[in-house]
């Protein structure tokens, strides 16, 4: 898999918000080692679309997501925001950018600065920007973006973060991130932290904001019934490269790239029909610092043959809209069901 | 009393004597005090009816400072030092308990009669410690080196042709001659001047470090910086008791250093240690009535504590200046927080010693008069006590600078550092007003360098820059005679010199206190080779050659 | 003799560094500590240049004219300006030759390092094994109690530990003063840490803040009072090296060190404690615990070592200030080591051996903490040396 | 105490209830467990206050109080005695009151303390904050300078800077402060290195936000508590280091009176003036125990690992 | 039937805390057979961690218990000194949730593994290394000899889980309790874990108490599921019976809550409202009550218990979900847009 290719670019499209282009991030890893946390990846994001972003631990999602957002600036490649290269930004070119792209993180408590009340939280993003002098405003603003996210303004702003559950505390971030008016949202393992009966709150919360608001969302998590239900297309990575990328529900249902369907084999559900192409995973993730050549998944999958061991596979469109990258792409006719129990 | 048998003087002239030292933890108090005669009597007769000497024994001794170098002509040998050279090297000549000058390694010693030249004959048969003779030409090397060397070499400034004028007669007999009358010359050789020291010391390159090499009763083993002198019997040595035993009694002494006065005392307090030395003034009436070992008796010359003033910069350039501030010291109460039971000076010489008199004039505690007389010449914006940063010292300051404000109306600031600027200050004159100790050397033509105008520009001994026609002829005049009575008139006229002029601010007679522990006997005991007692202890100095434990 | 026996053990522990953390680690190190010293002996040049006072005069005292002066001054080249000083020192100090530790006379840096070095080695060296004999033990003790249920004591036996107390003190013949305050708090003492828990925590820690909130110079004095003149069980008779024997050398030292400890141990003790405490929340104490382990064996098999690392840390920074405990420690003791040569040649203005001697505390100081790191990489596998902790 | 009474009862059988699921369920009877020595810290508060009160009312109603008089007054009739009921410290080497002089000696003494940690925690806790949110060459510096000063021992450096500059009330207070910042320096930059790497951090950048308005409107805020204990804890270290220098007669210049003259002081005839040392080393104990333990409980309770200042 | 291996009978815990009493348990009854698996779910705090360690006697002294723990008819709370020592560790074995930080960073694998060994069994350094071995081997662990020497942060997540597996069989437990063994894991890593406890389990004929959050992951490998909620169980049944027919309320409102990869994306969700009741201070009655869309008068005023209903399945609510009675309530409550238990149903927004 694991393959790279401008393929999954839609230029054909004009509501495109966010285009990205063989992003590559690359750490320092002492004694002159490099971490190779992505290599290579390109995707694009339509306005009002919501992207979802699965992958194994330190397959480099939350590289690229903070790439996305110049947090830090990636090594290469290019960021193409609403007609401009963010990459190229400097300074406070950049920061004037910021507004319009926020992030949510994934623990809620430590999101929040413990010091602060809520309405300060909330109202930072006006205060740094300072839209208008007129304080009604921005308690306006502040109640309003409060109430939005289902919390009482009266009650909540004048509160302090520790003295609010997870599932709340979640609520303020989301409130946080809206109150500049973003354009593009990235949403970092938001529910990972949370109980189920919360997790739930936030997915129909963000669901709301989307289209209350207009909102386009980057959406990461490792839970891909979560990923599922929140996304029009899914994206799967694996050790800093795009395996497949394709509308979710096509995905779910025709997953072609053997990481895919190893991957939707592991969800803990009684009866999986994937469940045997889970066995592949056992083997154990290499080591982002020195990935293997080729196709970087040919060392866990029970397809690899020499090809996939040299060559590295590119980007191809299997199906209307759905990309994959890899040699030996398994497509049938008959869309697979895993049956909630 | 003042007998006229008390009249004599001390070993040390030179010019390091007694510089200071108000320096170290000692503050300058006395204690409980007692006419250092009577004392000294009948503490000697105890001594003498105890039991006869026992040989051997190591002595254990506290001295307050460590010596800077062995090399004496340039060294800055205090008490401590001195205490430990007596123990080493022996004088050319002694100055016995009444006050005379005898010869001691000499057979004879004779000034011409207008005392320019001297006759030094030295006694047969005597060896240096690495066996080498003691001889004239010893002597001469000696004398020789002690002139050139930088403090020695102001005691000896007047010698005709400088160290050449020291000269080798014949194999035992060495004449020294001078440009000017120099009555003193015996007392100095009872002093620093006067240690004979050998010349493969003299000859050593290095003997600013090395150990000293001369002819005393003990020999220099071991000298381990700020930790311990170790001496020990010199089975050679040429003196023997009266009773014909070899001296010195003892087989070893190990000097130990200790600066803290209070870490001395708490030494001895455990039993560590054999003999101190103290002058602290809070520590006195311990010694005296608490302490359960033995103290020895304390000569008459003691030294003065006293204000020393600045008289080459200004205010105390200015003698109405000086009174002025004499009038608002209150001494008494001075006496009573710091020197309780000690007496009052007036003068620079202690009752009993050559020029004391009782009231010499010195302006006495008078706030209002002080203060007129400030409003006449104007205050100074304000008035710096320098002080070494040691706490009893500091107290003594804060005394003072308290009595000067709210007397007269003064601003004092009190400027504190550490020891070793005391000295330079004092040296290069970058000072007001120091408290200080000295004197009290039992002879006034002994203090010729601290009063001579010779001695008062650019780095100076006369700490206190005093320059006066009247005191440069007086300090002449003693150097001209060895009659005590003259002396003691030629002293008193000092004395009213200094009390009219105020050049110092005299306070009170020093203290010291050599307490010794249970079973040491004779400490500072010495006789003299005519039979008669040598005059020991002047200023803490140590003589152990008689000492003995048992 | 010291010296070289010095120089091979810093030779030989300097192998190990570059063994255990290589060649780049060491280098780099070597860079820093080089910086560092450099910075340090400069400064106190540049200092000890501002300090009034005048090195020759100084050392000459009452005998200086202005021609010795002079002399004296052109022979130490102290006539030539800061930069040209610094660069002699440094030359000579390179070349091996310390300098004079006495100008007047002439005693070497070396000789004086050879007589009071292992003096100040030996106290340091004894106080701090005084300190972690103290802190060691009773920190664990006392993070071990901090979450346990204290053991059932009667509370009766209070006014019998209270009594013993009294007695004890009054045939002890301890001062009353002292008998009222200790008959209180012994008893308290010897109960709460029999009982253990939290309250033989408390007991530990606080007794650790009340020392860390005396003064050394007050612990020193007291304990001179008591023990050398009120007791005779330490002579003041200053040091006595091995060659005098084992037991004089012990008796001589044993008191500074232990006020020199004590002021140490405080800090140790803390440190050992918080760690521990920390470390046994760890998810893998109550594994092991789950395991079935005894309670011994996890606070020493697997909390002791990683809860030594701040200690290490703290100890390697605070290497070079425990010369300020030293100096008054030896102060009081009249212990002649390097602590009062120091504060000695501070006073004589000797500032060609001060700059060797901060220089070597420098040294000491960043090779002790460049040890510690390479430590730290055995004693937590997971640090690599030279990460930034 | 009782074993009733102790806070850590544990884990004891609970006499075997009547067993009624169905029932609201009572809940288990529970000790209330203090916060950790709770009632000292009162007590360690409680002292600070009554220190620094008296030491204010000293200062404005001066020797109207109760058994306090002038310290300076001299009695000649009264030197160095121990304590009486007219004189509970005793008397001094010029026969002044003691207790008075431990009153005033503490104006100074925590004045000193006081501004040394208050211009410490200013500096040092700025030079901690740059090089711990900076990092890069700012925190090189800032390290290169922790460490060489850490590398010289704070006495000789006193030593230094007192002999160069006089021992003004100034200079001292320069002099211990140029120690105190290291360390604090140190605290700071670890407390800092740890809250900027915080995710409320990364989400004021992600906002537009400054940097120096995050460091000084997120980062700052969640250093404070770390701080404000190590406040605390500086001040009593200072008490005792200002003693220590008091003692080697490298303090503030006579006459001004500090807890470390009036021991030192009374070290010099330690034999006869034991209450000169021990009563004013009690109220510096007190007080520094007082410190130490309200930085050490403000510590724990704001969760702080500690660091090592020691 | 025969008594079952671990009994826990009204089991009650509180802590101790400055704030006050924490009530983490209260009344909770657990009996479980030899050889079966028992998963326990529920949202965080509702005292299933607090459960397990009160059986692992894990709880700090601040902790104040009362009931009865019997584990093969021995009164766990009240065990022989000699028999203590070998118990814990030895007969019932415990797995942590975070593979991370349950092995000490600072000791090699090898011997973390050996040391309950030597110590509970005495074996000898060679025995020991030889079952930590195989004890490896077992666990899926390639090249056992050199893990043995190795470092824990030299392992990845899965592979430390799968020591901290090795060194609770070590000792070859009746009962392994399994506290989230797999949260800090990947899904796909978490399958092969999961698939290995049972493995294990099957050959070994251990009894397990299997804690996790995630439904789905109790669902396939328990044979019994308890489901917790604010210190107590709402619901306990068969994993197959549960699913089909869950009768609490609040098991009902957790599966809703669910997404699930068979709904197509934008499924909406339903969540439970409000939070979980504070421990420091429960209200009278049902502790689910306030956020129970079937609240009546009656479930606010006491607390229901654990009532059988069918062939292991038992349920603690006045209102079983199905029952004639709860679908009345629920009516009830939606006409009146409020539960008696003052839950606004028709509210999207969370009022603080
Ligand atoms: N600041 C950094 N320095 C060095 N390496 C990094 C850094 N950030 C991430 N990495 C490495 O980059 C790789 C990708 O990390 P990333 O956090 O993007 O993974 P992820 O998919 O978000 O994983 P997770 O699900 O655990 O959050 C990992 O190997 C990680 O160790
Ligand atoms: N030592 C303790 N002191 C005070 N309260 C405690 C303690 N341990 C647990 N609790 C409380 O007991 C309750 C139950 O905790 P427990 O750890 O059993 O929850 P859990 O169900 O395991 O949750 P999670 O899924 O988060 O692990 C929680 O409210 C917790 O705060
Ligand atoms: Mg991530
Ligand atoms: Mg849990």
């Amino acid at each position: 898999m694991a393959g790279s290719g401008h393929a999954p670019l839609r230029d054909d499209r004009d509501d495109i918000l966010i285009r990205v282009k063989d992003l590559v991030m690359e750490f320092p890893a002492g004694g002159g080692k490099v971490v190779h946390a992505v290599s290579g990846v390109t995707f694009d994001v339509a306005e009002g679309e919501t992207l979802g972003l699965v992958g194994e631990s330190g397959s480099g999602k939350s590289t690229t997501a903070k790439a996305v957002i110049q947090l830090p600036r990636p090594t290469s490649g290019s960021v193409w925001f609403r007609g401009q290269e963010l990459t190229e930004l400097k300074g406070e070119a950049l920061r004037k950018v910021r507004p319009e792209l926020q992030m949510i993180f994934q623990d809620p408590i430590s999101s929040l600065n413990p010091r602060r009340k809520v309405s300060d939280v909330v109202g930072e993003g006006i205060r740094v920007w300072g839209g208008s002098t007129d304080g009604q405003f921005t308690e306006a603003r502040i109640n309003e973006i409060l109430e939005a996210v289902g919390l009482d303004p009266k009650i909540a702003g004048e509160r302090y973060p520790h003295e609010f559950s997870g599932g709340q505390a979640q609520r303020i971030s989301v409130a946080r991130s809206l109150v500049l008016d973003p354009k593009v949202i990235v949403c970092d393992e938001p529910v990972s932290a949370l109980d189920v009966s919360v997790q739930a709150q936030i997915l129909n919360l963000l669901e709301d904001m989307k289209e209350r608001y207009g909102l386009t969302l980057l959406f990461i998590s490792h839970d891909l019934s979560v990923v599922k239900n929140i996304s029009d297309r899914v994206a799967v990575m694996y050790l800093g490269k795009l395996c497949e990328i394709s509308p979710s529900d096509e995905l779910y249902a025709n997953p072609a790239h053997p990481y895919t369907r190893a991957l939707l084999g592991a969800i803990p559900e009684p009866d999986n029909p994937l469940a045997a192409e889970a066995e592949t995973l056992s083997g154990e993730l290499p080591s982002p610092i020195t990935p293997p050549p080729g196709c970087r998944f040919h060392t866990r999958c029970k397809y690899a043959t020499d090809k996939c061991r040299e060559d590295e596979p590119q980007m191809e469109e299997i199906r209307p809209d759905h990309f994959v990258a890899c040699w030996h792409p398994v497509i049938t006719d008959n869309p697979v069901t895993i049956k909630a129990s | 009393g003042s007998s006229g048998g008390d009249e004599e003087s001390t070993g040390g002239d030179d010019p390091e004597d007694e510089e200071v030292e108000t320096g170290g933890d000692e503050e300058e108090t006395g204690g409980d005090e007692e006419t250092g005669g009577d004392e000294e009597e009948t503490g000697g007769e105890e001594e003498a009816m105890a039991d006869g000497p026992s040989m051997g024994g190591d002595l254990s001794v506290l001295v307050e400072a460590e010596s800077d170098t062995w090399d004496i002509p340039g060294a800055n040998c205090a008490v401590s030092c001195i205490s430990v050279m007596n123990a080493v090297a022996d004088n050319l000549t002694m100055i016995n308990e009444n006050n005379e000058v005898e010869p001691f390694l000499l057979e004879s010693y004779e000034p011409n009669a207008d005392f320019t030249e001297y006759t030094l004959v030295m006694r047969e048969g005597i060896t240096f410690h690495d066996g080498t003779p003691a001889d004239g030409a010893a002597v001469q090397r000696s004398l020789q080196e002690m002139a050139k060397g930088l403090l020695q070499g102001q005691v000896l400034v007047d010698l005709v042709d400088g160290p050449d004028s020291i000269v080798l007669v014949d194999d035992m007999t060495v004449t020294v001659t001078f440009s000017v009358p120099f009555a003193t010359f015996g007392r100095n050789l009872a002093g620093r001047t006067g240690w004979l020291i050998a010349p493969s010391f003299w000859d050593d390159p290095e003997r600013a470090g090395a150990l000293m090499v001369a002819t005393g009763p003990f020999t220099m083993d071991e000298w381990s910086r700020d930790e311990q002198t170790v001496l020990s019997k010199n089975a050679d040595y040429w003196r023997s008791d009266a009773d014909g035993n070899q001296l010195p009694y003892l087989d070893s002494i190990t000097f130990r250093p200790v600066p803290d006065v209070s870490t001395r005392r708490a030494t001895m307090e455990s039993g560590d240690a054999d003999v101190n030395i103290d002058s602290f003034g809070e520590n006195l009436d311990f010694w005296d009535n608490q302490w359960t070992g033995n103290v020895a008796p304390p000569p008459a010359s003691r030294e003065t504590t006293y204000l020393l003033l600045n008289n080459g910069a200004p205010p105390f350039d200015n003698p109405d200046f000086r009174r002025a501030i004499a009038l608002c010291t209150d001494r008494d109460e001075y006496l009573a927080f710091r020197a309780p039971g000690n007496a009052l000076a007036n003068g620079p010489f202690a009752e009993g010693d050559l020029g004391f008199i009782d009231d010499p004039g010195f302006p006495a505690f008078d706030p209002a008069a002080g203060s007129a007389l400030l409003d006449e010449i104007g205050r100074p914006e304000e008035l710096i006590y320098g002080t070494t940063n040691v706490p009893s010292n500091l107290l003594t300051a804060e005394l003072f600078a308290e009595q000067w404000a709210t007397n007269c109306g003064l601003t004092v600031n009190i400027d504190q550092f550490d020891q070793s600027e005391l000295i330079t200050k004092a040296i290069g004159g970058a000072f007001q007003v120091f408290l200080w100790r000295n004197h009290g050397q039992a002879h006034p033509g002994l203090e010729y360098v601290w009063w001579h105008s010779r001695h008062a520009s650019g780095l100076a001994l006369n700490f206190g820059r005093i320059i006066n026609e009247d005191m440069d002829a007086l300090l002449q005049q003693t150097w001209a005679t060895e009659d005590l009575g003259e002396l003691d008139a030629l002293g008193q006229d000092i004395n009213r010199l200094f009390a009219e002029n105020v050049h110092n601010i005299w306070l009170n007679t020093t203290e010291w206190r050599t307490p010794y522990a249970e079973g040491v006997h004779n400490v500072n005991g010495l006789t003299l080779p005519s039979g008669s007692k040598g005059l020991t202890g002047t200023a803490g100095r140590l003589t152990l050659e008689e000492t003995w434990k048992g | 003799m010291v010296l070289a026996l010095i120089l091979i053990a810093f030779a030989i522990l300097a192998i190990w560094v570059v063994r255990v953390a290589g060649w780049r680690f060491a280098l780099q190190r070597l860079g820093g500590s080089s910086l560092i010293i450099v910075l340090v002996t400069f400064a106190t040049t540049w200092l000890l240049r501002q300090v009034p006072g005048d090195p020759c005069l100084t050392a000459l005292g009452t005998g200086a004219n202005q021609e010795a002066v002079d002399l004296c001054r052109l022979e130490r080249g102290l006539d030539k300006n800061v930069f040209a000083q610094y660069w002699s020192w440094a030359r000579d100090v390179l070349s091996g030759d310390l300098g004079f530790a006495f100008y007047k006379n002439r005693e070497t840096l070396s000789n004086v390092l050879q007589a009071r070095g292992p003096r100040s080695f030996w106290l340091f060296v004894y106080g701090q094994t005084i300190a972690l004999l103290i802190s060691v033990p009773l920190g664990i003790w006392s993070a071990y109690q901090a979450n346990r249920v204290p053991r059932k004591i009667p509370v009766w036996l209070l006014p019998i530990f209270l009594v013993a107390t009294l007695a004890l003190a009054i045939t002890g013949g301890w001062t009353l003063s002292a008998i009222i305050v200790l008959a209180v708090l012994v008893p308290l003492a010897i109960f709460y840490g029999l009982r253990g828990g939290p309250a033989g925590d408390a007991l530990v820690n606080t007794s650790a803040f009340a020392l860390l909130s005396i003064p050394v110079f007050v612990i020193g004095e007291t304990f001179r009072y008591i023990f050398a003149i009120e007791r005779d069980w330490y002579d003041l008779i200053g040091y006595r090296s091995w060659g005098d024997g084992v037991g004089a050398h012990l008796s001589s030292v044993w008191l500074p060190a232990l006020v020199l400890g004590l002021s140490v141990t405080p800090v140790y003790l803390r440190l050992l404690r918080s760690d521990m405490i920390q470390n046994l929340q760890q998810d893998f104490v109550a594994v092991a615990k789950a395991k079935g382990m005894s309670n011994r064996h996890i606070l020493f098999r697997h909390v002791l070592r990683p809860s030594t690392l701040t200690l290490l840390t703290v100890a390697g920074l605070n290497i070079a200030q425990i010369i300020n405990g030293a100096i008054v420690v030896e102060f009081i003791y009249d212990y002649d080591g390097m602590g009062s040569y120091l504060i000695a040649a501070v006073a004589r203005r000797e500032f060609f051996p001060i700059q060797t001697l901060v220089a070597l505390v420098a040294a000491l100081f960043v090779f002790a903490n460049t040890l510690i790191d390479v430590v730290y990489t055995t004693v937590d596998p997971r640090v690599s040396a030279g990460d930034d902790k | 105490m009782s074993d009733t009474t102790d806070p850590g009862v544990g884990t004891q059988a609970f006499p075997s209830t009547p067993k009624v699921p169905s029932a609201p369920s009572k809940p288990i009877k529970v000790p209330r467990r203090s916060g950790g020595g709770n009632w000292l810290f009162r007590l360690a508060a409680a002292w600070l206050i009554f220190i620094i009160s008296v030491t204010i009312l000293f200062a404005i109603f001066g020797d109207a109080l109760p058994l306090l008089s002038d310290p300076t007054l001299k009695d000649a009739s009264a030197i160095k005695q121990g304590p009486s009921w007219e004189h509970p410290f005793g008397t001094a080497t010029f026969g002044q009151d003691v207790l008075s002089r431990v009153v005033e000696g503490g104006k100074i003494s925590l004045f000193v303390a006081t501004v040394v940690t208050a211009i410490g925690i200013f500096v040092g806790g700025a030079m901690g904050l740059l090089a711990g949110y900076y990092r890069g060459w700012v925190d090189t510096v800032v390290r290169l300078l922790v460490n060489t000063t850490l590398s010289i021992p704070a006495l000789l450096l006193v030593i230094f800077i007192v002999a160069v500059r006089s021992q003004s009330l100034a200079n001292v207070i320069f002099a211990v402060t140029l120690l105190a910042i290291p360390a604090l320096a140190r605290i700071v930059r670890a407390s800092t290195l740890q809250v900027a790497d915080r995710e409320y951090v990364k989400a004021a950048e992600v906002l537009g936000a400054k940097r120096s308005s995050i460091l000084i409107r997120e980062v700052l805020p969640n250093v404070m508590p770390t701080l404000i204990s190590f406040a605390f804890l500086t001040t009593g270290i200072i008490l005792v280091a200002e003693s220590t220098l008091s003692f080697l007669g490298l303090s503030v210049e006579a006459p001004t009176i500090t807890w470390g003259s009036i021991i030192s002081e009374g070290r010099i005839s330690f034999a006869e003036t034991p209450h000169m040392v021990f009563l004013p080393a009690l109220v510096l104990f007190l007080t520094v125990l007082s410190l130490n333990f309200v930085g050490d409980q403000l510590l724990k309770r704001y969760d702080i690992k500690e660091a090592a200042i020691g | 039937m025969s008594e079952p291996q671990l009994k826990v009978e009204d089991l009650r815990v509180a802590f101790a805390t400055p704030r006050g009493s924490v009530q983490a348990i209260d009344g909770l009854n657990i009996s479980l057979e030899q050889g079966e698996t028992l998963a326990i779910v529920g949202e965080s705090g509702s005292g299933k961690s607090v459960t397990v360690r009160t059986v692992m006697n894990l709880l700090p002294s601040t902790a104040s218990i009362e009931g009865n723990i019997t584990f093969d008819g021995l009164d766990l709370r009240n065990v022989p000194k000699d028999r203590a020592k070998h118990l814990w560790g030895v007969d019932v074995a415990m797995i942590f949730q975070d593979p991370m930080t349950s092995l000490n960073p600072v000791k090699r694998i090898g011997s973390q593994i050996t040391e309950s060994m030597r110590y509970h069994l005495k074996y000898s350094k060679g025995q020991a290394k030889a079952k930590a071995i195989e004890l490896l081997t077992q666990v899926g662990i390639p090249e056992p000899e050199k893990r043995m020497r190795q470092y824990p942060h030299e392992l990845s997540g899965g592979m430390r889980q799968r020591v901290v597996i090795a060194m609770a069989l070590a000792c070859e437990p009746k009962l392994l309790i399994a506290d989230e063994p797999t949260t800090a894991l990947d899904v796909t890593v978490q399958k092969h874990i999961l698939d290995l406890l049972g493995e294990l389990q099957r050959e070994r004929g251990m009894s397990m108490i299997l804690i996790t959050h995630d439904l789905g992951v109790a669902g396939g490998r328990a044979d019994q599921i308890a489901v917790m909620y604010a210190g107590r169980i709402m619901e306990e049944a068969p994993a197959s019976t549960i699913f089909s027919s869950m009768r609490h309320p609040y098991t009902e409102a957790l599966f809703e809550s669910i997404p699930s990869v068979s709904d197509p994306s934008h499924t909406r969700l339903t969540p439970i409202p409000g939070r979980p009741p504070d421990l420091l201070n429960l209200p009278t009655g049902c502790r689910y009550a306030a956020r129970c869309r079937y609240a009546q008068v009656s479930c606010t005023e006491a607390l229901p218990s654990l009532e059988s209903i069918g062939t292991n399945h038992s349920v603690a609510c006045y209102l079983p979900v199905g029952s004639s009675a709860a679908i009345d309530a629920r009516a009830q409550n939606e006409a009146a847009g409020v539960t008696a238990a003052g839950l606004d149903l028709h509210s999207n927004m969370e009022i603080l």
